[in-house]
């Protein structure tokens, strides 16, 4: 199972990458748990993560080939 | 991503007031209207610690903001009674004192637009993913918070 | 009484898209302004009875109004924290489709300039003496109401 | 004692005038009598009463030389 992982503003910063893929990440708490461990910076930075366009909030599960980007404040306007 | 634009709100770098000016006219032939309300956000050249910001630089997430925008754009009109809405933001480089939001509701008495236009700002600063990266006079940059 | 005029809010027939184009463009050098908040008041043609309006043909007690006009500009200024305010009201002729009233307020956060902008638009709607004649398509007319 | 009297909107539409003098009118009950014997259509139609631009309510007394406007209900904007 893939997911595409797309990143915006700081966090793309962070992980040096705006589109990426990722294999047997299942959930959002994996995610995290995958992005810190690889990015530790991120450990500090607020996110929300949206799967396929749509703001999820707790430990949801992933479906083979979702987008999951993953969103810092927005500051639009 | 860019590529991924659709038509409508997305405008590559500042919005100009003569942009403004033709959305104006435009509404001139439609003679039920009674009010418009416009909301023009405007880049501020706000001191962040020692650093100047010379201009903002917009990125979003474009797909998610188009949908955004259109649920925003529905919900307005199913809670107002408006004739006309347009809704415009910046992607790209806008310098300090350009305009980078631009919001425009018109309807037949003005409480329609005046609260609608009220209403889509506050949605639009709240739910629609786009950043703004500050660009320092000094040369470094800091990710732009929302007050 | 039109000689009694003072500079600033009065203006002969329309507003046009082109001047408020050019208000706008006056601010991009205040570059604390964040937030920019227009109401437009537009003719619209109106049924009465069996009458269209063609046009709306307004006069004032000018020396009163300008007060009224100053007494609103000074409670704005001294309840909201603006950065700027303009008010601009036609006198004589407007087509329907064309702007009569344009009131512009600027501010470093958007409540400011969005809250003002409201309360001028009602402040001038109550208490400003400007009357307006609907001039029909048909050749006569009737006093405008306010609703 | 003379006032100056103001007439605007439909007010002067129906009087045939937008400025003219009269005497001995002391107050504002004085000047509404006066003006509905002289235009009885004013019966009918609403109108505030301003003395040197500010509106009054009431039975105020004039003073000589007052410029009294007749405004009647505004429809700006």
């Amino acid at each position: 199972m893939k997911i595409n992982i797309l990143a915006f503003g700081q966090i793309a910063e962070i992980a040096g990458s705006t589109e990426w893929e990722s294999q047997d990440i299942e959930n959002a708490d994996n995610l995290r748990i995958y992005l810190e461990g690889n990015y530790p910076q991120l450990k500090s930075v607020k996110y929300s993560i949206a799967v396929n366009r749509r703001l999820i909030h707790g430990n949801e599960k992933f479906n083979d080939n979702d987008t999951v980007a993953l969103l810092p404040p927005f500051s639009g306007g | 991503m860019k590529s991924n634009k659709k038509a409508g709100v997305f405008v590559d770098g500042a919005i100009t007031p003569d942009f403004i000016s033709r959305s104006i006219e435009k509404h001139s032939h439609k003679k039920n209207i009674g009010a418009h309300s416009i909301f023009l956000g405007q880049v501020r050249n706000d001191s962040i610690g020692s650093n100047e910001v010379s201009a903002i630089e917009y990125s979003a997430y474009y797909e998610m903001a188009e949908e955004k925008f259109s649920e925003i754009r529905e919900d307005a009109f199913s809670r107002f009674s408006l004739t006309c809405m347009h809704i415009y933001h910046s992607t790209g480089l806008v310098n300090a004192g350009e305009i980078s939001l631009f919001v425009f509701t018109s309807s037949v008495h003005r409480k329609d637009s005046t609260e609608a236009c009220s209403y889509i700002v506050e949605r639009i600063k709240a739910e629609v993913p786009v950043w703004g990266k500050e660009m320092f006079v000094e040369g470094s940059f800091s990710w732009k918070k929302q007050n």
